[in-house]
């Protein structure tokens, strides 16, 4: 039955527009150093989750075997999962149902992405997310339907472009504070800043989009017995929570992320958690786009439908809050930059390190005891969502 | 608390599926499986379905999992591995207690990809590998005298497991790739990668398969046809086939798992039969060994000598392995396992083994991976 | 057959042709770089584990069994023994080749790994063979920098 | 954290570290299917098919030869309006590859009358102006439209038969 599983170490490289190291180099880099913070060596591991994002990236059919020997596989148990973008987050959802359920006691999570090999522009890769036989032959772009989406999010709340362009302004600002973060994508923006960038899928702009970025990350789990052996500061998976909607994404309201909603019920039950205004502390929501951010946090149950903008203007995700819920302290990927699986998975380091107290400059105000972190992915489909708490 | 095997719905292996989509497919085993275990998808808490972008030519084929299974807004989630990968998947969701029922899909459309050297030349090494734009079959070609060469077989012993299966598969009757074939006309098929031939090649097929996993509380509700699973393994050694010597090391860290769940000390004396990848001739070969299934250099032998045969003591791929159904990818494992059970029910008609108790099925995940997974099954009830 | 309507449904409509419309510039890497650079002047570069003391070919910045860093790589004199061989009769796109190619899989005794590469046409050469590189004449960092590799004796 | 590891390459530092290119030359033919088979035939005709199921009611497109929540067989084909109403749209400047298009192109998700509510399919906006002040001073979501077909001896059983649809009164 479910034993409890814990946080050991995490590892990260810097994010970069474009890397020399390989994706295998990047994977080894990052899980080299989450196996030094969690002062274990690659014998002690007794499994591998590997995590990425679309093979079209990194350019290699069968990803995860590949990247395998970089992530310290050799001769042992690995297994990829894969839910697109939400592939990140995801990515501890797997390491802890294999440490949690007996399977195994000590997991390495390796997440990796090297969107750059990709050519002519890594956006092209997105083209085959589409269906094939009715949608791929208009000539679609990954864009489409993020602004779809926005458009559809906007006008059914009536909710300005200056808003929406505040969460920019936030997350570029937190994100001056990570150590990893991609030159030249975060700064001090104004709204002005934001909105006058030029426009590239309307209501899109283009300092609302994340960035391609290269980079991995890593952390590694472990069973109770484990982790009360070796830490005094244990942080724990308290719930998780992941849902798929229909691909026939045409067929739904996109004003709502429903499967947000599903992922962060199962994951509030598996963590008790009745009221999550009150009980989250600290939230990590996806933001590849910027109202992506806003419509997590509805989908997430921590503000009502079409209030989460309100409440941005209000101040209410703040780094700095102390009422509020501080929503991507971390600089999200809007901030740091979005190497797809790896941003996932990094913004999951940031709710642990938060909960340490080892967030130095990016470390919230306010007490916090439980985080959240939140992926999405595929056709505005995915919902993946895990708890973790001191 | 076990965990059982339930239910399961196959759309048959065959060369071309062209009159479905991949979603009617899928739907088509999907209810199948429910119906076999009396239940509706309603009902299931989690899904996993194994697949590979650059095979099916979607990026993020996740996306196009749900609907034909009855999934939408339910969890589920993509496994790239072989579907035995993915059953280990649903065996750990059920054993952490929180879910009761869990789905398993995997199919095949690889009749959908136009040129499959170029599917696995895109899973080579870009830096030191893919450069020599090799056609990727060398690499079977390479492993293969490798294992020959260090074994002291010759490439008659792997033809007699082409011989065997393609027999077995003959005598199953539902097999597609069923024929009688003496290991001297494989050896003198055409040249691939030598000592590869065309027939120690399996042909690719299509065909989608769906189980449904539960856990002990609502397996006891069946009365009959209880298979338990009763230990699981997945490994890989590396993908670096300039670090290879001819060894299946990936399913000797499988196996070790899976037994050391399983309890299995002895493995050749306590398994009854077993389902084991066969995608080329010497794989069976190097399966079985890396599996502790003979010793290592014995099993070509133990092979000539009938003992991997129907009426053997330790009957191999009894309807005929993927030689005989075909090479479904990353279904293999799952074809595997649903006649695994097909056996241990007592439903495999002509290749009928004498009330066997306890299965092993093996998968490996294809060209050009070094990586795979073992389950052992035991029937109840 | 699971569904209604199937007999009424005649199309000649079958099929839906498609690729996936990208290509790729991979780095080398930070091994791969040192590899390529060093067979631009005619060398073999390997790398060296130091807690395994191993040599590892080709060179990577991981020692894959340690799974420590790799920081020192050196120039591999040979020769290098063939360990296995294969003759493959097809080309890239499957078709049929005039002549197979060798190919085989290099190594150097006591060290990790090999190279894999074609073995010169022109010999009969063998597992168990000692082997050594044949270079390009014009070298632009690229796997195809070495012709082959033909009998060292 | 220590210092973190990676090497960032600017466009010059990139030109001098050592490449490997790759063209790809997967092919795919992938099987239609059923019930897409029958839509793109429909669409060579000039008409669009959905799928009713009559358990739940719904009328879908893109057609599907089950009910993905009712999970049974569904029950018939039926022929929707080629006129419909926007759901949400969106006005487009760049390309896939990323490059900037001189002309915007107008995505839309558009249900067709007969169709039951929210079920939309996937084209593009036409004759709705060349820019954004003029796009968006003639559609919204909501704003009634219409295909425009290809001529009927160019069609060829693709959702292109559609070249777009136009906003009408």
């Amino acid at each position: 039955m479910a034993r409890k599983v814990g946080i050991l170490g995490a590892g990260i490289t810097k994010f970069m527009r474009r890397a020399k190291e390989t994706g295998k180099e990047l994977a080894f880099e990052a899980a080299k150093h989450a196996l030094e913070e969690a002062g274990m060596d690659i014998n002690e591991i007794d499994c591998v989750v590997i995590s990425t994002a679309p093979d079209a990236f990194d350019g290699v059919h069968m990803k995860g075997d590949w990247l395998s020997d970089g992530a310290g596989a050799k001769k042992k148990p690995f297994m990829r999962s894969f839910v697109g973008g939400g592939s990140g987050v995801f990515s501890i959802i797997h390491g802890w149902y294999l440490v949690s359920s007996g399977f195994f006691d000590k997991c390495l999570i390796v997440a990796e992405e090297k969107m750059s090999s990709c050519m002519p522009h890594p956006q092209g890769a997105f083209n085959s997310i589409y269906d094939q036989f009715i949608e791929r032959p208009l000539g679609v772009n990954l864009l489409w339907i993020f602004s779809l989406e926005m458009m559809r999010y906007m006008k059914v709340h009536k909710i300005p472009l200056e808003t929406i362009a505040l969460v920019a302004v936030k997350n570029k600002k937190n994100g001056l504070d990570h150590p990893c973060t991609q030159k030249g994508i975060s700064g001090e923006y104004t709204v002005n800043d934001i909105l006058n960038s030029e426009i590239i899928a309307y209501p899109v702009h283009r300092l609302m989009v994340s960035p391609v970025t290269d980079g991995a990350a890593a952390m590694v789990i472990a069973a109770e017995h484990e982790v009360k052996r070796r830490t005094d500061k244990p942080i724990w998976i308290e719930g998780v929570g992941f849902c798929l909607d229909t691909s026939y994404w045409t067929n739904r309201d996109l004003y709502y992320p429903k499967y947000v909603e599903y992922a962060a019920r199962m994951a509030y039950e598996m963590a008790g958690i009745k009221d999550p205004r009150k009980e989250i502390h600290v939230v990590e929501p996806y933001d590849p786009f910027a109202y992506k951010e806003l419509h997590h946090l509805e989908g997430l149950l921590l503000a009502d439908k079409g209030e989460a903008p309100k409440l941005l203007e209000k101040g209410f995700w703040d780094r700095d809050t102390e009422n509020g819920i501080p929503s991507s302290p971390s600089g999200g990927l809007l901030g740091v930059g979005n190497p797809i699986a790896a941003a996932g998975l990094m913004r999951v380091i940031e709710i642990y390190l938060q909960l340490k107290g080892e967030a130095g400059k990016r470390q919230v105000k306010r007490e916090i005891k439980r985080g959240l972190a939140q992926a999405w992915g595929d056709l505005m489909q995915v919902g993946t969502v895990v708890i973790l708490s001191k | 608390m076990n965990v059982y095997i339930v239910g399961m719905g196959i759309s048959l292996p065959k060369k071309s599926s062209s009159e479905f989509s991949f979603r009617e497919m899928i739907y088509e085993a999907a209810i199948k499986a429910y119906k076999d275990a009396n239940i509706e998808p309603k009902n299931v808490d989690i899904f996993v379905s194994v697949s590979e972008d650059f095979e099916e030519g979607t990026s993020i084929f996740d996306e196009y999992v749900p609907d034909q299974l009855g999934a939408v807004l339910k969890p589920v989630h993509t496994i790239c591995a072989d579907a035995l990968t993915g059953l280990v998947s649903i065996y750990s969701l059920i054993k952490t207690g929180h879910f009761k029922i869990g789905v398993l899909e995997a199919h095949s459309k690889l009749s959908n990809v136009k040129n499959h050297s170029h599917l696995f030349a895109m899973g080579l090494d870009p830096v030191y590998i893919r450069p020599l734009e090799v056609n990727p079959y060398f690499i079977a070609g390479l492993e293969m005298a490798m294992f020959l060469d260090s074994r002291g077989y010759d490439e008659l012993d792997a033809a007699f497991v082409v011989s065997k299966n393609k027999s077995n598969a003959l005598t199953f009757g539902r097999s597609p790739f069923g024929t009688t074939i003496t290991p001297e006309e494989v050896l003198f098929s055409e040249p691939v990668s030598e000592p590869l031939k065309r027939l120690d090649i399996s042909p690719n097929a299509d065909g989608a398969c769906v189980f449904v996993i539960a856990n002990e509380e609502v397996a006891k509700e069946r009365k009959k046809d209880l298979i338990r699973i009763l230990g699981l393994g997945f490994g890989g050694f590396t993908p670096n086939i300039e670090m290879w010597r001819g060894d299946a090391e990936y399913l000797e860290v499988a196996s070790k798992k899976a037994y050391s769940m399983a309890g299995i000390k002895n493995p050749i004396k306590e398994i009854d039969f077993a389902e084991i990848d066969d995608t080329f001739s010497y794989k069976e070969l190097q399966h079985i060994e890396a599996l502790s299934l003979s010793r290592v250099g014995e099993s070509a032998e133990l092979l000539k000598e009938g003992f991997y045969d129907l009426d053997g003591e330790l009957p191999v791929n009894t309807t005929g392995g993927n030689m005989g159904n075909g090479n479904l990818s990353l279904m293999n494992g799952a074809r595997s396992l649903y006649d695994a059970v097909l056996q241990l029910r007592g439903h495999a008609g002509n290749v009928q083994l004498l009330d066997p108790e306890t299965a092993l099925v093996a998968s490996w995940k294809g060209l050009p991976s070094a990586s795979g997974a073992v389950v052992i099954l035991k029937r109840e009830g | 057959m699971p569904f209604k309507d199937f007999l009424e449904s005649f199309s000649d409509i079958k099929t839906q042709k498609g690729s996936i419309p990208v290509w790729w510039i991979y780095t080398a890497g930070l091994a791969g770089d040192i590899f390529y650079e060093g067979l631009k002047e005619g060398k073999i570069k390997g790398g060296f584990c130091e807690k395994c003391e191993s040599v590892i070919i080709p060179p990577r910045i991981y020692c894959e069994d340690c799974f420590e860093k790799i920081e020192k790589f050196i120039d591999i004199e040979g020769p290098f023994v063939v360990f296995a061989v294969t003759d493959i009769y097809f080309d890239l796109d499957g078709n049929q080749l005039d002549k197979p190619q060798r190919v085989g899989l290099m190594v150097l005794p006591n060290s990790k790994g090999g190279i894999i590469h074609f073995l010169n046409p022109e010999e009969e050469i063998d597992c168990g063979d000692n082997v050594k590189p044949v270079f390009s004449e014009k070298r632009v960092g690229s796997i195809k920098d070495i012709k082959y590799f033909k009998k060292d004796k | 954290m220590k210092n973190l590891e990676g090497t960032p390459l600017d466009q010059e530092s990139f030109e001098k570290v050592v490449k490997i290119e790759w063209k790809p030359k997967i092919e795919y033919e992938w099987d239609c299917g059923i019930a897409i088979s029958k839509f793109l035939e429909g669409l060579k005709k000039g008409y669009i098919l959905a799928r009713k199921c009559n358990v739940c009611g719904r009328v879908l497109v893109p057609p599907r030869m089950f009910c993905e929540l009712c999970f049974r067989p569904n029950d018939e084909w039926v022929t929707l309006s080629d006129e419909g109403e926007i759901l949400t749209f969106s006005v487009c400047f760049v390309n896939w590859d990323a490059t900037r298009r001189e002309k915007p192109e107008i995505p839309a998700v558009i249900r067709l009358y007969g169709a039951s509510p929210n079920i939309g399919i996937l084209h593009k906006i036409g004759e709705a102006g060349d820019t954004l002040e003029e796009i968006l001073k003639n559609i919204d979501i909501g704003t009634k439209v219409k295909a425009v077909w290809k001529k009927e001896e160019e069609r060829e059983g693709a959702i292109t038969d559609i070249l777009y649809f136009k906003p009408i009164k």
